[in-house]
This record gives C-alpha cells, structure tokens and sequence, in this order.
C-alpha cells in the first residue's frame, strides 16, 4: 500500500488510499464455468480505468459483479471506503455506481424517453398526489439524445425501433444522466459511428474532468490510450496487470492481452488455474 | 448533453394532464399499423352492434343496453385486474376462485352479523390476500405464475368450500340489491363502479411511476431491475391489484346474484384473459391499455346477449361465440 | 328505475286471443337431464298461437351467464316465463326486472328462494317440481332394501358446492337407516370419466365397500363401469338419480341397481302448460309436485316404454285445468 | 475454420443414438442449476409416493398403481400434444374441446356403421383438422394464439353438441372394452399406447430436424426465420400435432368410459398445461422435454388418487391439491 | 453501364455487367420514418463491398432488404443477374444471399452447435429414416468456433450464456459455413477483441479468394479500407456516394459520412427529402 513500491511493482498492487473502487480477489463461477477466478483491481476519482481483454476473459462478468447484477462467490468489493455487499443493481445505484451494460438493458417495449427516465422519472403533483410530467420528460429527452446522436430518432418511439448505434446512444445518456460516483461503461462505442463515438468520448472527458471515476470497456486500444489514465488487462477471467496509461503503450496492451507477455501475477496466485 | 444531475421532480408546471391533445394521439396511433391491434375489439364491437341491431332491433332499447351494461361490470373488474398482471408478462389463472373466496368470507361475515361495510371490506381484503399469496410466491419464491396461481385457483375453491361448508348463503340486503338494479339514466350502479375502476387504472397505469415500473417489468424484466426498479415487489404488487379486483367484483356478485356460492364461477376466468388479449394486450407483457380489455369485456358481453336476443338455439351459441371471437381478432387483419 | 315497460306485447295475463310467448331459461347444456327438459317444454307449447324460446344456462355452475341471459330475455315481449334457476338467488335481478311487468312466472325443477323472490318483489306464479332432497330420500330407502343388512356406502357428487348435487346427496343420507354407513363422499364434476377414476380409487381405498349412490345417472355409468373393471359387478350396487334414457337402459342391463326418475321432460311439459293456463287466465295452483319413481330391474321395462313419461299415472293439476 | 461447404448427410457413421452417454448426460443435467427445474415434476413425484404409501399402505399395491397409470393415460396424450405448442411458445387452448369433438364424432361415425378402424380414423382426423385450423389461422392470420384457441375451444365444444344432439352415446364395442381394461403386467393397454407416443415424440423432438426447428421457433421466431426456418409451418404442424392427439385421447376416453360424450372435459384442458409446466417447460418456448410433462402428469393423477385414498374430503381435496402442486414447483427451489 | 464513364463518374453509376447484386432505387419506410429514401448500389463477386455511414443511417436496413426479412417499398433489386423479389429470409438464402444480422440472429435457448447447424443439420440415417448426427455436428461445431474464438466456449452450452464476442464469434460461423454466392456482415467485429477481429479479417479475406461477394458493414474505417475493394457511403437513407477503396482515403470517408463533402448525388435524387 506504500507508494515507495510504485515504482517497482506494477500498479496493481499499489491500491491507493485515494481509490473510490478497490476489488480484491473476487471469484465467480456458473456452474463448471469460472468466469472469474480472482480479480483484483481498483479505480480512482477524477480518472478513466480502461479494463481490456479477449472475448470471453470475464470483463462483462467482473462489471456485473461490481454493479450489483451478478454477486460473487468469494472476495470483496470496496466502495468509497467501505466494503460493500450488493444484493441487487438497485443497491449499487443507490452507494451511487451507474452501469451501461454491454447487452444495453433497455426496455424495447418502452419510448425513448419512457426509457431515458426510468426510475427517475420527473413528477408534478397536485398536492400529494404526483403524476408523471410527460410532456417536460418527452422535451429534456428530446434535448438529450440529440446531444449524443446523429440521426436523432423521435423520442416518441419505442426502442425496439432504433438502430443498433441509436439504441446505445440512449444507453449512454441514461447512465450520465444520473448524478453518480462511478460510472461503468461495457463497450459504449462498440455500435457507434465515427461523429457519434467523437461524442461520447468527449462525454467521458467532461464526466471525469467533473470527478466522477468512470470504468471503460474497450476492445479499441486507440481509444483506451487516448481516454483512460490506467488499464487494466483481464486474461481468462484473472486481471494480470495494471498500467498508468502513460506508461503503456499500444503493443505491450496487445501483447498482455494475447498472453505474448505473460503478465505481472505472482505464481501463486495462478494455482487455481490447476483445478 | 444535459447535466449529470436532472431534477428529479418539477412543480406542476404544466398542469393539463397527459401532453399532446386526444386528437393528436389518436391520429398517432392510427399511423402507427402496430397499434392497430389495440383496436380489435373496438372494431369487433362495433360491426356486432350492427349486426344484432338490424337482426332484432331490441338490441339497442334502453333497457337492453342496461341490461348488456350491468351484465359486463363483473367481467370489466375483473378484466381491470388481469390486465396488470398480464402487463407484467403474468397471468392470474386464479382470479375467478379468488372471487368466489371472496364471496363466500363476505356471505360467511354477513351471516355473522359484521354488517355491510365490514363484510365489504373483509372481502376485499380476502382477495387482497390471496393477491399478495400470489405475488410473493412468483416473486420471491420464483416459481411460475402459471403454476402458482393454478395452485391457488384450486386451494382458493377449495377454501371457500370449506368456509361455506359446500353450501351457498343467501344474502338479502336492501343496499346489495340496490347496487344490483339501480341505474342513473341507462347506466347501472354497479357498471359506474366498474368504469370508475377503469379509470383510475388507466391513470395509474400511464401516469404514475408504478404504471411505467408494471410496464417496465413485463417488457424487460432484467432492464428493469437493472435500472433499480424492484421488480419483486411490482410483480408482488399487481397479483395484489389483482386479487383486490376480484374481491371488488365478488361483492358485484354477491349483490347480482343475491347469495354468496363456493361453486366456481370458471368462465370468468378464461372470459377476463380473453378480454385482455381481445382489448390488443400482447400475453409477452410490456405494452398494456386499459381501455382495450374494458371493450373487450363489453365485446363478449355484447355478444351472448345478442345470441340470446336472437334466440339462437343453446347448442349453437358456443360455436357462435366461437366463430365470432376468432372474427373480432381476425378484424384488424384488414385494416392495415 | 328499472322495467320502464318495453312497447308491446307485454299485456299481463292476457285475453286468450293474444298469441302467447314463452321465454324459458333453464340449467344444464351437456346434461340430457336438461334436454329431455328442454323438449318438455317444447312438447308443452305446442298450440296453434303460442312459441317458445328456450335458453340455458352455459353450464351447471353458470350462475351469473344464466342471470344475464333472463335479464336479456326480460327486455323483451314475452308474456310468460319459466324459470329453472342454478341456485335460489342467481335470477334475482331479472326477477327485480320482470316483477313490474306483471308477467306469470313459472318456477320448474329447483325452487326460487321464498326471500329473494320477496325483496325482488317477484311474484312466483306457481312451482312445479320434484325436491331433490326428496328423490335422495328415495334413494336411500331403495338403498335400504338392496343392502337390508347395511354396510359401507360412498357417495359420488357433482361439482363441489353444487345445489343440487347437495340436495340430492343430503336426502340420501336422510333416508338411510343406522346400519347404513356412509364412508366417504367425493366430488366427480358431473362428469363420467372422472366418477369413473374417482370410483376406482374409492373401491381399492375402500375393501368393504357395498354400494354407490351417485348425484346423476351418467356419473352412475362410469361408476357402473368402474366397478365392472374391477370385477365386482353384483357385488358393490350402484344407485343414481335422473331417469334419462341411458340410465334406465343401465338399469336394465343391471349395471345400475336402481335410478331414481325426476322426469324433466314431464316437468318442462308441466311448465309450458302452465304458462297455457296463465294465459287463459286460469288460476294456478301455487305448487305442483312433479312425479318421482323409483326405477328397478323389476319395473325398468315399463319404465323404458313409456319414457319420457312415467309408466305409472300422476296427478297433473295443470292439464286438469286446461281441460 | 471449416470449408465453406459442409456435407448437409452424413451415412451413418456412428450408430449409436444420442451421443454422450445417458451418465454422462444426467451427471451433466445435475450439475447446472438452470435444469434443475426440469426435474421438479420427479422429485414432486417421489415425495408423494413416499408420503401416501406411508400414509396407506394400498397406494404401492398393484392394483392401485395399474389404476393410476391407466386413469393418467389420456392426460400424458394430452400434455404431450400441448408439450409441443407450449415449446413454441404457443398454448392450446381447445386441446380439450377437440377431444370432446373427436369423441362424439367417434360416436357418430360409430352408430353409423362406420366399422371401428374407420371411425377411429375419422376422430384422429377431426381433432388433426382442429389442429391445423387453429394452426392456419395462428401462423397465417397471424392471431394471437390464446384468442384463436379459445375460439376453436369454444366452437369445438359447440360443434360436438350439434353433432351429438347434446346427448351421449353408449358405444359397445370389444376391441375398445379390451383396450381400456387390458393390460401387460401391471400396465395397462391405454398406458402403454401413452408411453409410446411419449417416446415417439421425445425422438421426434430431440432427434430429428423437425425438433430442432420447433423450439428455434420458440426460443427466437424472429432468428428461426431468419436462418430460413419457414416459421409458420413449424406453427401449423404443432397445433396439428396436438389435434391429432387429442384425436388418440378422444378413443382413449371413449374406449375408458364405455361412450361417446359431448361433456366440455375442461378439466383435462388445465391440467394438460399444468402438467407440461410442472415438468419444467416454459411457458415462453424454446426449451422442452417430454419425460417432464408426462412425470407431470402422472404426479397430478397420482395427487388425486392418493388424496381419495385417504379418505379426504371432497371440500378439502382441492385445498390440498392447490398446496401440493405450489409445493411441487416449490420443492426444485431448495435444490440450488 | 458504358466503362468509358469510369474515370468521370463515380462508382454508383457505374452498375457493371458482372455485378452479382444490383439494388436500384429502393425504398421503404416504416410507418413515419423513412428509413431508406432510394438506394443504389451493387456489390461484385470476388470483392469486399463496404457500407458505411452514421448510425441510423440505414444500413442495416438495407441489408435486411437484401436478404428478405423486409420487403421494400419500390425499386429494383437484382441477384446473379435475375431481378429478385424474396418474400421471406428462407428465399434470399436459397438464392445464395447469407447474412450476419447485427442483432446476431441466434436463438438464445439453443445450444452453440445447435445455431451453428440450425437449418443445415447433419442427419443420420437408418434407410429412408434420418435421425440428428448430434455427435458429429457437436464435433464439427467445436472445430468451428475454436478457429475464430479465443476463449472457446462449450459447444454443448446455450447462447444465453456467452459472452458478447462469442455470440458474434458463433454468428459468423454460421454464415460462413454456409456455400453461399453473397455474405453480409453487418457490423461483424464490433463486439469483438483484436485476435477474434484479426481472425475474422482473415476470413472474410479468405472467402473473397474463393469467389464470394461480401457485404461488409463497420464503423471501423481502418478496417474498411484495409479489407474492402469498394466502399458505399450511406447518409440519412441514401447511398450518397460510391468509390473504389483505393481511390479514397479516410479523410474522405469522414467527410461523406458526415455530410461535410457533399457526395455525388445529382439534385433531382434528392427531391424526395423536402417531403
Ligand atoms: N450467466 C452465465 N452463465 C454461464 N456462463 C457465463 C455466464 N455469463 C458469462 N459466462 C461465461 O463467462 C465467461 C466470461 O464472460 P464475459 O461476458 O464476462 O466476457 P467478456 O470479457 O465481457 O467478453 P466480451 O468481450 O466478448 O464481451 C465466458 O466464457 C462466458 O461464456
Ligand atoms: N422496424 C422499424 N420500425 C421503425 N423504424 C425503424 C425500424 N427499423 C429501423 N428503423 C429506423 O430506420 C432508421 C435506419 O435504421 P438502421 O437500423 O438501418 O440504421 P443503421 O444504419 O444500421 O444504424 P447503426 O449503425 O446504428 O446500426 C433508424 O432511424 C431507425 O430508427
Ligand atoms: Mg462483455
Ligand atoms: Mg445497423
């Protein structure tokens, strides 16, 4: 825990006092499938933690973990100083942790509004009484959309109707429209246009300059060492190493990835792999 | 981009309720060829009206329309409350039993002296009960509904036996007959209390947050809870809608038919999922109206009065009603 | 409020130039119990200037599709009705309907309850019928001198909570005698495959089983088929209530030990009848009790030529008045 | 990669059915907890053997057991017809009415002087033409399937009685009396004609293309499609199916009761589904087996047997079946 | 349809004799929204054809035109020389027109063997009577999927269980398995991670050196200029423009998709848009 070590050691073991998110050792299997076996990691305030990896290495699965979806099997999250035991994705957002998963959990049946303001939906009342405000959420949502997308689709229609890059436009809005402290984003971009994935990585810019800690998913390494401050690499469902961006380049991402470079665990931390 | 954080709640800014004028919607969903299937039943009803109508012109006297009107109040209710669970991707196989439970603990606290109100409420209460039975053992104790809620169709018919030891009580109360035959213009009581029903689940359903959450829930259940809607507890919530619905209609019974029975009453049960799935809502869950399953109700109603009016034999009345429903659903086929 | 009387046609009592028209809504649907009813009435009308409509219920336990089937009819110009009601209470709102149009109303088979026709303010014209308590009765001391050293009997009912089979299985147990022992009651639905499981299970269930008495003759047959599955045709009786056709035809093939006979087809001809007499503006007599008779191997061959009818004479005030 | 070009047929080369062994593939089954809920029906089933046999010990007897599985027969046709509409997400409603249908037109042809093999095949076919009709008017008029079953559930039934003339007829025939009361060991005739269409329909299920494609239909109608599965057959040969067999469950329930009956049967209608859904198919297609439908129909017959058995009364009976089959579905629950 | 205009037209207006699909004019609109205004376009064998464009630009509304799922409004389209008018996804692919969905058409409840044969299954048979060779296709499926993934998922597990990558890895195996005279790929590597995407680039290579046609959608303009041999630019319903890859450059892309190059569409084809 000592930042003299920080030199030497990769970043991976350095989890700093600072960090909103701490990680350690968390395992998780579906039946003969151990898609995690243990995963350490940490990400700070103020900064985009890229995690990268093969199709398959648990990256989805370690963000379902960390918001709720999914509970591990052993290890513990920390979250903002505090151990935390999610037992559903309500939990996580509430401490404050705002999700778009890779598989865009959007209601198709749902307007884009109706969607965009899900669980936060703006109210009026008439005394106690509350009603939905329509009409005010059909305009910010007008405004929102239109902020991320190109071809905008009318806020009006249900989702099941948009392109796959609409789709996640409204993804993307959804989770930074809310006000939290960690943002994850599994593969934001991965259906984006050119002008479209310009945006939302200007998005990502201006929510970390506002200090929110943001996790990005990515299988674009341009973009993980244009976006992020540290990386971490999964491999078969293990984080085997963890870079200040700065330090890494483009070739050393793909060589950890691929297993070229075998990474920074110590050997006994692999045993698992035996059983 | 909007700000990170939204209001989360505005004062009443506008208050006209509901946005864009009737006129707008309606010529928005007649664009829209998905949402011609909502129609069906509105359509299939209208040409029935027809046909009866010049078939024996009785059909649309006064008296028969009231008479069609008080006749569809059960069925409406009850509809009202299939409605919710099957917008949820559900289905309350156990809502005609749960109102024949509620019958009979209303007729069992009636005999016992407990006088009118608290019967009422006992009733209603009773088939609340049986709701949040359903409700809990769907959603936490992730069985399925189908399974559940036949379950309870049997235990709940089973109950009521056994309170009204097999036999039916009958209840003579001036107010219950009352509500039974006293009408304002053409419209009985008891069908006011069922559109007044109707309309208060209509404004629950699109303009509350519970009504998206219901909604939500039988679209994408794991979007919705991803999105931190309790899921659980809005499923738990609709079965008791539900139940309470039926306890609503068990005293809608009990007044109509002037007794309160432990024999099931079966057809309502396959009657108010057909006016659902008649009023153009998808069985797959997520897109709901209130106003379908009301016409759809109204549509079956409609439908064996005619029969009867046109003194159509027993044995060809079944088919009739057979034909006429594959009819009202093929309607909409070619309209788009 | 209601009953703002409909144009025309709808003259009470009436002269006996008007033409008569009879609306009638009785029970079953898939019950011939219902249909030899059904031609009863048919049989009962037939005259030069009357018609009939006859409409039934969906079901045996259809209470409120019979409701609403008499509330549509009462908007109309029928100037009798007859009525077979599933309970005593389900009619009463179109009772309510038809009490201020001053219409004859013609109770047949179950009886009106005597209250609910009073806070209707319906006036029952007359009640034609056999008590179905009664034919149990029947039923048991039949059963009583086919086991005269009594033993184990079950009891095979319609559908749980259903009046009729209630009546019918209550009167049984009225009129056995202590050596008599009823060991156990199931509920077969109405239905013939189920009294047949139902029976299965009650002969392996119960070793010393004598006999069955069963609410209707076509649960009686699948309970006859039961046992003669199991080898024991003779041995374990088997005694059902109706009278229709393939009843009477069980009893003499000995399947069924005895049926008592309720005779619909005479009540329903008893009904229209009586709707004649009305008309004619006759004076009814306020109950008529319907024949019953106890149907054995001794006498099933008169029975059976003279069905629909009885084989032995009964008294029937209402053609004495028509005459 | 593979070459472009696959051998569509391959000569037998490996003769053994079904691959893995059947250890292997129950340890495999064991071992993921999503299949778990298939065996709910199994386990359901042996806890009740086990409590009614103590209870009474006439359960186990053979005579009882040749009756059970004898009186299960017509439900196991049934719930394997409905098994293959519900894999494709759809429901059969008018499984039930057919059989009623086919039944009295059995009757018909019968007293006609058809002969017996034509009048069974004349019945096959009468239920086989409902399927298909409700198969057309589903895949082809595009129909809800709920709203097109419940038509044909209704017309069925009102046909049956117009061809019955509302009455039923006494068939008296050797061959149909031999059917229902004889038996191979403790296994009766009509149970061994169940359990052999049961297997028939596991082969034609899991190990032929037609299979495949009836639960691709139902896991993804949209992907079947688009893989050039022609959907809409798929669709109209499932409900066929089921007619057809509620056709062979129509000669079932003639041959056991001795007559053709126009009786509605609505019992056999929930329980069919009933028993496919506590044998672990969903309600939402695209994953089914057989062996769970038909262990859940046993496990409804044998519910039913037991409860007689000990003497519970009828008011309390639906009570306790109620219970048992929520507890049924319950117990797979604690198995995780 | 003269070669001497080559050099001063552009591609589109090109339509050459050996183009293997020709789509002229085509329309559809779905309810309001006009999702194709009128597209030509033509893809030749033995070449990658490219189509690129903003989201909701629609281009997988296009190709859904082309291999049957819609019908479309008006226009032409032409295959193997015949004009074509597919009523059902099942005609395009007995024409030979196979496709990648974006949505990866796969049934999720299915096995991955299972979507991997599902309407080409291997059977076999006891004379006239056939029964699945589960055996063989489970055998061939893993050999299948383990040349394109890296983390190979079991054969024998359901769809819904993996990973975003696998699920594409499975969805173009299929396609590829089939012998086809076209294959579209909408989007075939979004999901993917570099090996995977390397090795699909592979493929599509090699499948173009076999003789097929290949439709290749991606936002990846590396990609695109990497493998294509022609390029089509849609914009708001519209294929605007039409180049051989090699006389084009990313810049250029850019420019088209975005709209800040104009395209070469005369004006009266741009009529329909004041409507
Ligand atoms: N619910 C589940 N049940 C069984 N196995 C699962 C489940 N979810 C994920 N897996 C398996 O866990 C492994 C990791 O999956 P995960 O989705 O985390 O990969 P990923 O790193 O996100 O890959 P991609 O880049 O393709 O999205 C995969 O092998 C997958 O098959
Ligand atoms: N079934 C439909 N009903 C209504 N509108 C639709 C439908 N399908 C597509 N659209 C609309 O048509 C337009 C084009 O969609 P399409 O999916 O073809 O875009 P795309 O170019 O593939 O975009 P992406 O790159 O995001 O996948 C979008 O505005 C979309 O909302
Ligand atoms: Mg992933
Ligand atoms: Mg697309």
């Amino acid at each position: 825990m000592s930042n003299a070590t920080a030199e030497t050691a990769p970043l991976m073991f350095q989890a700093p006092s600072d960090a909103l998110l701490r990680v350690e050792d968390v395992a998780l299997s579906f039946g003969q499938v151990r898609a995690l076996k243990t995963v350490t990691m940490h990400a700070r305030r103020g900064e985009v933690t890229a995690i990268v990896g093969d199709n398959g290495a648990g990256k989805s699965t370690l963000v379902r973990c960390i918001s709720g979806v999914h509970r591990p099997d052993s290890g513990v999250i920390e979250f903002d100083g505090a151990p935390v035991n999610f037992r559903s994705p309500e939990d996580a957002r509430e401490e404050g942790i705002e999700t778009v998963h890779q598989n865009l959990a959007l209601v198709e049946d749902l307007t884009v509004w109706q969607n965009l303001f899900l669980n936060r939906e703006l109210m009026r009342g008439f005394g106690p009484v509350k009603f939905l405000d329509r009409r005010a959420m059909k305009r910010e949502a007008a405004t929102m959309v239109s902020s991320l997308a190109v071809n905008v689709p009318p806020v009006a229609s249900r989702v099941r109707r948009l392109s796959g890059g609409q789709r996640q436009a409204v993804s993307i809005c959804r989770a930074a429209g809310f006000t939290s402290k960690l943002i994850i984003m599994d593969e934001p971009t991965a259906a984006l246009g050119v002008q479209e994935t310009a945006r939302v990585e200007e998005l990502i810019q201006r929510l970390r300059d506002e200090g929110h800690a943001i996790i990005l998913i990515s299988h674009n390494f341009d973009q993980v060492l244009r976006l992020s401050d540290a990386v971490w690499v999964m491999r078969a469902g293990r984080c085997v190493a963890g870079r200040r961006t700065a330090e890494i380049d483009g070739d050393e991402i793909v060589g950890l990835v691929t297993g070229a470079r075998p990474g920074d665990l110590p050997a006994e931390k692999l045993q698992g792999d035996l059983t | 981009m909007q700000q990170p954080s939204l209001p989360t709640d505005r004062a009443g800014a506008e208050l006209a309720l509901g946005g864009p004028s009737l006129g707008t919607r309606v010529s928005e969903a007649l664009r829209d060829p998905g949402r011609w299937a909502d129609w069906a039943a509105l359509i299939g009803l209208v040409v029935l009206v027809i046909v009866f109508q010049s078939l024996n012109s009785t059909f649309l006297s006064s008296t028969n329309i009231q008479a069609m009107l008080v006749a569809s109040a059960i069925l409406i209710v009850l509809s009202v409350g299939q409605t919710f669970v099957i917008a949820t991707a559900g289905i309350d196989l156990s809502i005609a039993s749960t109102m024949t439970l509620a019958a009979v603990v209303f007729g069992f606290a009636f005999v016992h002296g407990w006088g009118l109100v608290a019967a009422i409420l006992l009733a209603i209460c009773a088939g609340a009960f049986v709701g949040i039975l359903n409700g809990t053992l769907i959603s936490r104790g992730k069985i399925t509904d189908f399974i559940v809620t036949l379950g309870t169709l049997s235990a709940a018919s089973g109950l009521a036996l056994v309170i009204a030891n097999g036999k039916p009580v009958t209840i003579i109360s001036e107010p219950l007959l009352r509500l039974s035959t006293g009408t304002v213009g053409i419209f009985g009581y008891s069908f006011l209390i069922a559109l007044a029903i109707a309309v208060v689940a209509h404004v629950v359903l699109f303009h509350t947050r519970f009504g998206t959450y219901v909604l939500a829930t039988g679209g994408n259940s794991e979007a919705a809870n991803a999105s931190g809607i309790n899921t659980k507890r809005i499923k738990t919530a609709v079965y008791a809608i539900s139940g309470l619905l039926a306890g609503v209609g068990a005293i809608l019974l009990v007044a109509r038919v002037g007794a309160a029975e432990p024999a099931a009453n079966t057809s309502f049960l396959l009657n108010s999922v057909a006016a659902v799935v008649l009023g153009g809502v998808s069985l797959f869950g997520g897109r709901a109206t209130i106003a379908g399953p009301v016409i759809g109700a109204l549509l079956l109603t409609a439908l064996v009065n005619g029969l009867t009016l046109l003194g159509v034999s027993q044995f060809y009345q079944p088919l009739a009603v057979g034909i006429v429903v594959v009819l009202a659903a093929f309607l909409t086929r070619f309209q788009k | 409020a209601c009953g703002s009387t409909s144009s025309t046609g709808s003259s009470g009592g009436g002269s006996a130039t008007d033409s008569l028209k009879i609306g009638a809504v009785i029970k079953g649907l898939d019950n011939p119990f219902f249909q030899a009813m059904e031609s009863g009435i048919q049989e009962g009308s037939k005259t030069e200037n009357a018609s009939v409509s006859v409409q039934a219920a969906a079901s045996i336990s259809d209470t409120t599709g019979q409701a609403d089937k008499l509330s549509s009819m009462a908007g109309q110009d029928y100037n009798c009705f007859i009525i077979n009601p599933i309970t005593g209470t389900n009619l009463v709102q179109g009772l309510a309907q038809l009490s201020t149009k001053k219409v004859p109303l013609i109770n047949i088979d179950s009886p009106i309850d005597a209250a609910a026709a009073k806070a209707a303010g319906a006036n029952i014209a007359t009640y034609i019928g056999t008590d179905n308590t009664a034919a149990g009765e029947m039923g048991g001391a039949e059963m009583a001198k086919l086991l005269p050293s009594g033993g184990d009997v079950a009891l095979i009912g319609g559908t749980s909570g259903d009046v009729t089979s209630a009546a019918r299985l209550d009167g049984f147990k009225k009129g056995i005698p202590a050596n008599i022992n009823v060991v156990q009651t199931v509920a077969a639905d109405w239905d013939r495959q189920t009294a047949l499981t139902k029976a299965t299970d009650l002969i392996t269930a119960q070793p010393n089983l004598k006999a069955f008495f069963v609410a209707n003759d076509d649960m009686g047959l699948g309970v006859a088929k039961a046992i003669a599955n199991a080898n024991k045709k003779g041995q374990i009786k088997v005694i059902s209530v109706d009278g229709i056709k393939d009843g009477l035809e069980g009893v003499k093939s000995g399947d069924i030990s005895a049926v008592v006979a309720q005779y619909p087809f005479v009540i329903g001809q008893m009904g229209a009848e009586a709707c004649k007499a009305a008309h004619e503006g006759k004076t009814l007599p306020t109950k008529v009790t319907a024949p019953v008779q106890v149907v054995t191997s001794a006498n099933v061959d008169k029975a059976l030529s003279s069905a629909p009818k009885p084989a032995e004479s009964y008294a029937d005030p209402i053609a004495d008045l028509l005459k």
